[in-house]
């Protein structure tokens, strides 16, 4: 294992040190916790978003705070979910008195310490609601099991959750907004190559020169099914073909994408699958409003990548249009 | 049991993880994302030195310090569970330094039936809870059979370590093993080889403790 | 070989078509040419700013076409410095009736071609200048060689020239602020990884698991010396050390700096060394003014990070904070 | 010369760079960015399919379109230097189809003084330079002592590769080799290499040509 860093144990620590070192005009860090708040808390009176998780997705999730996305994310250890009093320190600083939405992606782990961390703030008088962001179709959806994961389309509940809180909607319609996200909403992803997780030294899993992990989660963990290497061509499109499925989406509808990396993956190959994605949508008669190419969610240096799409309405394209300046995110207004 | 056996069955729980901590986090990379054994031993090791540092109060006083320690040291699914479990345990222990073997073996219920409050997993799940629901099962047994403390738990680490082993056939259906699906059979869940540890480490304890 | 690619040949040619794909409102593509300019072209009567080079250091170069940076960005294939005639369609885009102002990296092949195109420009009647960036401070400054290297600090070229040229100031001065962006500007990287130019199929060279190549150039070119592997606050210590003593900075000097990923380093690893960099700056007492952290000039998926470090006077540092709004960087004035 | 041959020397060249493709790309990787074999190898097809698709025109225009091609397909160094000085090598042809032995090589000499002034490298430099320069040499004084042709360009094939050969020994002063430094001693430049393939092409075609 070759990163650049000091000692495992330290990691998070420093990295959250370091995310404010880069960007003292957007954040700050809470003292004494793994949270990240905003620098400039949004005014009283507003519905308050935190999002956390284990660490090595990043940008996510501190790289998302900001105006018109999250007030507070919460950092575990690396693809650990954060324990229930720094998921609670972040509700604090995230609360402006009109109560705070959790935004959780369905891992066992993250679901239940946030839940802990919501009974304390229940004891503490903080009402607070939860989004769950099952977004990853790879995974099937059955209530006999936990259900699906979340991946990287909780950016999209991020952003357009966000929004809703920053123009002043209260916590249930800002719960109600993320959770028609999160309805219409699917991920999958697919690794070229594993990733070492820090505590552990070594890769994960072993890919052989010419397979490829379908399906595979955010943390490294193996996926649905190995396959043999195709073409960004062939790869945009089973990815594709599969979202579209899943959401039945139909001529004519609005829809907006997100081409992810899970890290190592270059831009240049990002932009080669969003222009098969370009030409999918347009084939399938979709309108594809708004693209998100880029590092969202990562797993840290694992190659390969994510497609995400999201049904739009109106109400869902007004809000990820809207105005929003994080570290990681940025909507300028012309 | 009392309050110094109390302290030696986490530490040999925490010695028993921390040599067991690669191989853990071996068996979560196949079903999972390779950090049961990291968070355990990160976990029990700040446990440890809780303990070490905490004034000689009560047993509740100490189990409730090794909750709040796992609650806010281990993260994950294992960290929520065994916090907020060991929460529930502490209550249910008298604000003294010694228990009754039966008073302990009520507390240790409180803990399982707050994990499968908890985490909804019953027993096929391929979870902590194939090994903890059978070993409550085994103890009240032969608690009424009038066993002695000694035998029922070394008898009781024997088959914590079987019903561990027996996960390997299960498909995962909570955790995040359940994502495999079918690809989850042929691997041992790792929160129950942890958890057999701990039965492993009270058989330790209780067997060092009888000269 | 596993890249996400259709066929190496089209890499490029896809991959810019992927760009306006995910960039719609920041980029067109001048129709045959492998250049990418501004959707909304700045007011004429304004100076042209044009940058360039081999493909395979995304965001470089389109990703900085925007407001208050480049007016177009000329892609060569991967790792080869774009052929004159594209240079020359580049210079068309930019041309405002002001002059273009060229930014090269000082490669051989860079400066040819762009020559080349400058005297294609000059027939036509416009005008134009260069600046040659050579930052890399891990090669030595002969009068006798090509002398140093153009890596990760040409960013700050965009970012401060475009400003200037945003502003209204004449090709003159734009060149003046960019030149003394130059003699101000040191960076040196390091890779953990080497990348795998597609054309070749397999890595350019070989490291091994305890080592890192120091000075290494953004083509996958080998670096200047392997030394071991060291910890992440060592390794900051090295790199920024060497910039401070190549720019002489003193006692109360104020800089700018950017943590640079080759590619497949993750954030997190980023943000450990822009901590370590805090640290260094407050050590030699220099007024660390804005840490840019992220991918700005990549090597593939080159595993390793560079540094830079630019002397700050008030001219560079009002233009680093103007308002600019490309896809890869965007100043947000609040 | 005649366009025949002249078609001939640059088909034969092309054959000899995508037969050494991966060759000269693995020379560029160790002092450079493994680019030179397939820079030289793009441009060269394209140069084929342009010459085959040309009308018969001229050697000037021949030339013309050699160098338009290899200028904007190739990019790198070689690109501007191989374009731009196939350019002035086509102005110093005769707007003909047939050129004397003389005359080629006085066009040739247009060719390596553009690179001279373009590349600014000398010989000693660790460059193509390196093969032209001393190639130039040759050619002018066998040339004078009224070698014919076939003889001087055999001969001139195999010194061209000896002059490359010994690339090796040198430190880089030009290209992106000189970044290295020492480090470039030991390695053999891969743009001397090409560049005695394309004399090498030029002894073919004129072998083929002799009956
Ligand atoms: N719902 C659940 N109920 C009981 N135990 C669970 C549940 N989900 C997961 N576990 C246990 O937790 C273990 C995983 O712990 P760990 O790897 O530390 O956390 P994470 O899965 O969040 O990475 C599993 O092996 C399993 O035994
Ligand atoms: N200044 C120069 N003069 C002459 N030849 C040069 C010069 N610089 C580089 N070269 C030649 O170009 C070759 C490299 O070409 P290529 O790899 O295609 O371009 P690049 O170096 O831009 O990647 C070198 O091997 C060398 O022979
Ligand atoms: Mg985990
Ligand atoms: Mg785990
Ligand atoms: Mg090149
Ligand atoms: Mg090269």
């Amino acid at each position: 294992m070759k990163k650049i860093i000091d000692a495992v144990d330290t990691i998070v620590d420093q990295a959250l040190d370091g995310m404010v070192v880069a960007y003292p005009e957007y954040l700050k860090r809470v003292e004494g916790t793994m949270v990240l708040a905003r620098h400039k808390p949004k005014e009283s009176g507003k519905v308050g978003l935190v999002s956390g998780g284990g660490s090595g997705h990043e940008p996510a999730h501190g790289g998302y705070v900001g105006y018109g996305m999250l007030d507070a994310a919460v950092a575990g250890e690396v693809f650990t979910s954060p324990t229930p009093d720094q998921v609670y320190a972040g509700i604090r600083a995230a609360d402006r008195g009109a109560g705070v939405l959790l935004v959780v992606k369905n891992y066992t782990g993250d679901v239940m310490n946030f839940d802990i961390a919501r009974e304390l703030a229940d004891a503490d008088g903080i009402v607070t609601e939860v989004v769950l962001v099952n977004d990853d179709v790879a995974v099937q959806d059955s209530l006999y099991t936990t259900g699906r994961r979340g991946i990287a389309g909780t950016v999209f509940v991020h952003k357009i959750a966000g929004a809703a809180a920053e123009e002043g909607a209260d916590l249930s319609s800002v719960k109600a907004v993320a959770d028609a996200v999160v309805a219409n909403l699917a991920s999958m992803g697919c690794a070229l190559t594993s990733c070492t997780v820090p505590a552990n030294g070594k890769p994960t899993f072993e890919l052989g020169e010419n397979e490829i992990e379908m399906g595979i989660g955010i943390h490294g963990e193996p996926g649905i099914e190995r396959v043999p290497m195709m073409s960004a061509s062939e790869l945009t499109a089973s990815l594709y073909h599969r979202l579209v499925a899943e959401l039945s989406l139909g001529d004519g509808e609005r829809v907006a994408a997100m081409v992810n990396s899970m890290g190592a993956t270059p831009a240049i190959e990002l932009a080669i699958m969003s222009g098969h994605l370009a030409n999918l949508t347009k084939r399938s008669k979709l309108s594809l409003e708004k693209v998100l190419m880029g590092e969202f969610m990562t797993s840290l240096e694992m190659a390969g990548a994510s497609l995400t799409l999201l049904r739009l309405d109106q109400e869902r394209s007004t809000l990820l249009n809207a105005a929003c300046d994080t570290p990681a995110l940025k909507v300028v207004k012309h | 049991m009392d309050q110094v056996a109390f302290r030696q069955l986490w530490r040999r729980f925490a010695e028993l993880v921390h040599a067991n901590k690669t191989a853990l986090n071996e068996l979560d990379a196949a079903i999972g994302d390779a950090d049961h054994g990291s968070n355990m031993d990160r976990g029990l090791g700040k446990v440890v030195e809780a303990l070490d540092a905490g004034p000689e109060g009560s047993l509740r006083a100490d189990a409730k310090l090794v909750g709040m320690t796992l609650m806010s040291t281990v993260g994950g699914a294992s960290g929520a569970l065994w916090g907020s479990g060991m929460l529930k345990f502490s209550i249910a222990l008298p604000d003294a330094t010694v228990v009754e073997w039966s008073g302990f073996i009520d507390a240790l219920d409180t803990f399982v039936e707050a994990l499968s409050k908890r985490g909804q997993a019953v027993v096929g799940d391929k979870t902590m809870m194939d090994v903890l629901l059978p070993a409550m099962t085994e103890l009240r047994a032969s608690a009424e059979a009038q066993e002695s403390g000694e035998e029922i738990v070394v008898a009781l680490a024997e088959h914590a370590k079987g019903w561990s082993d027996a996960t390997r056939e299960l498909m995962a259906r909570r955790g995040r093993a359940a994502y495999l699906g079918e690809r989850s059979i042929g691997h041992v869940d790792p929160g129950s080889v942890s958890t057999a540890l701990w039965f492993q480490a009270l058989a330790d304890t209780v067997r060092a403790q009888v000269p």
